[in-house]
């Protein structure tokens, strides 16, 4: 067998069975001898197009890159197994986007945001599902925790980086469209990576 | 001063006073949708974003004193309905009170601060608090690994033990164990002691003898001669919990013929 | 799309995805419309003569049809087997505490029990470890899985049998000194769904 494509062989089935996200150089450790990551990310890109026309593509996100069933496959998938779907209420949802889009926070911070005080089930949810963690202590008195969203949760949402969560805009909901714009979303998306 | 609109129940409303018998589509509440919907709100800033946007007023010239009137009806009701109402709806009104208080002051030193409207926190934490639940909505949108994106996990076959698994003692296990029944608050609930634990055992054991639709007769279970008498009763026990569970069935045709079990749905 | 094409390329998506075997009956669920499980059968036949020159291959198990990588694999991939956690993480503690004290136990159940939602790398983890089964499904809507503890574990723990976990009555004293207090969340879970 020719030698490249048995590499490709096995970055293929290595993504098809790990059942998360592989980065190049977890891949470079499938070989007992060393393979660059030059090469490596060249076998990757004719995976993916050798893929292209099939059931599933390979995406990079943020911890790697992995196999997803394609999104027009998603609804028959999900009628086999609708009890593995876990929905998360509005609450434990505004609280994951508070700290996505303005972390690192405290909880001191997002209860300022939403306007009430917050149930400590929805960070314990978050941080379940390592989502969330903290990260560190803010130095003002009482040293709260800091919280921000993990790598997982960018894989889990197909995210390389904080950078592609989607810029928020309500004009669609309502009230925003007599607000001149430039009022609206300071400080948002650009600099929140940091 | 009037409302702009108030709800008064049964399919009725006052639009600037006037009663209404028909509502507007996305007005109307059914009265006992009322109650689920109040509890809907995530806190005031929530309500006031509704109330803002069902009045369709701009957010930046808020008229205080009718937002005020609206919120503090709503926070009315959701006592009426016995809702648990969080102190921040409170807390809220009088904020709201004291904005509209400060509005009706003449200006002090205008030239001090050119343009400090009393209102401009309120606004502010709105537009933000708005644009985090936008955002939250917009996460939700996204397809999520183990919701609606799937990832491939082929399996393969494992030919050596993976090294270095973590160690755990029983100790750890059960430090974890009293963890969870601590937090639970459910500790009468969850003592257990050994024998319920022999009991759990048992319980797993015959579901495992009952896989692939087996059918045991009920001797089966209790054939072992040398068993002790307390085991036999565990695992008579197993069994009349797993019947209470519904996990298996125990059949029998006609008085004093054989008794089958097998899985439920077997 | 031709039809049968399009009924084959959602079993093959399902069964690279779903991370355990499928029976045909689970199969027939991924369709709106009834399928035949005759044609299921067909259709399983082609994918695995389609892939029997690639880097997996669709067998059948004891529960159903999976695909595993090709033996010629296995001793790359088992180079790849992630550097495991030093420790289990709390989460996965507790769910093997439940697990080992309640079962047989549901996912729901020690959802109920911990308050919040299960993160599924937990089970899986323990299932991995071989210290966790599933014994069969509960006969209540959506057949949630049964989890138990296996004989594995048993012996991982010096356990001749369950009897022998510590009685939690035993140590009453010094119950709440002795437990290293969660970081995060008090007061949980009455209002889960918050």
């Amino acid at each position: 067998m020719e030698q490249s494509l048995k590499l490709k062989n096995i970055i293929e089935v290595a993504l098809l069975t790990s059942g998360r996200p592989l980065a190049i150089d977890e891949l470079q450790k499938l070989f007992e001898e060393r393979v660059e990551r030059s090469t490596i990310r060249m076998l990757l890109d004719e995976i993916k197009s050798e893929w292209s026309k099939k059931t599933m593509e390979l995406v990079l996100v943020a911890n790697g890159y992995r196999f997803e069933a394609k999104v027009a496959f998603s609804d028959s998938l999900m009628r086999l197994t609708p009890e593995r779907a876990i929905k998360y209420s509005r609450s434990v949802m505004e609280v994951l986007a508070i700290i996505a889009y303005r972390q690192p926070v405290t909880r001191g911070d997002i209860e300022k945001i939403r306007g009430v005080s917050l149930n400590p089930n929805a960070l314990r949810q978050l941080i379940e599902r390592e989502w969330v963690e903290i990260i560190g202590q803010k130095e003002v008195p009482g040293r709260p925790s800091l919280y921000a969203t993990t790598k997982y949760f960018l894989d889990d949402f197909g995210l390389k980086e904080l950078g592609e969560l989607p810029d928020i805009n309500i004009s669609k909901e309502g009230f925003s469209n007599d607000i001149d714009t430039p009022k609206l979303p300071e400080n948002l998306p650009e600099d929140i990576n940091d | 001063m009037t409302d702009i609109i108030s709800i008064i129940g049964n399919n009725e409303a006052k639009v600037y006073g006037e009663t209404l018998k028909t509502l507007p589509h996305d007005l109307y509440i059914p009265p006992d949708a009322l109650e689920i919907y109040l509890d809907s709100f995530q806190g005031p800033l929530d309500l006031l974003l509704y109330l803002i946007r069902k009045n369709n007023i701009d957010i930046l010239d808020i008229p205080m004193a009718m937002l005020t009137i609206q919120y503090m009806e709503y926070v009315e009701k959701m006592k009426q309905i016995k809702l648990e109402l969080a102190g921040d709806y409170l807390l809220m009104s009088a904020m709201l009170i004291e904005i509209k208080s400060r509005m009706l002051l003449p200006p002090v030193n205008a030239d001090e601060d050119e343009d400090l409207d009393p209102r401009a926190e309120l606004v502010q934490k709105l537009i933000e608090y708005e644009l985090m639940k936008a955002a939250a909505k917009d996460l939700d949108d996204i397809p999520q690994v183990g919701r609606d994106r799937l990832v491939a996990q082929g399996y393969f076959e494992k030919i050596v033990e993976p090294q270095s698994l973590p160690d755990v003692s029983i100790e750890e296990l059960f430090n974890a164990w009293k963890n969870v029944v601590k937090r639970a608050g459910q500790f009468e609930s969850h003592k257990i002691d050994r024998s319920e634990l022999s009991v759990r055992e048992h319980m797993s054991l015959i579901l495992k003898r009952l896989a692939n639709g087996e059918l045991l007769s009920f001797d089966a279970f209790f054939k072992e001669e040398k068993e002790p008498i307390p085991k036999l009763v565990v695992c008579f026990l197993a069994i009349l919990e797993l019947t209470k569970e519904r996990l298996i069935k125990i059949n029998q045709q006609e008085p004093c013929s054989p008794i089958y079990i097998q899985r439920s749905g077997d």
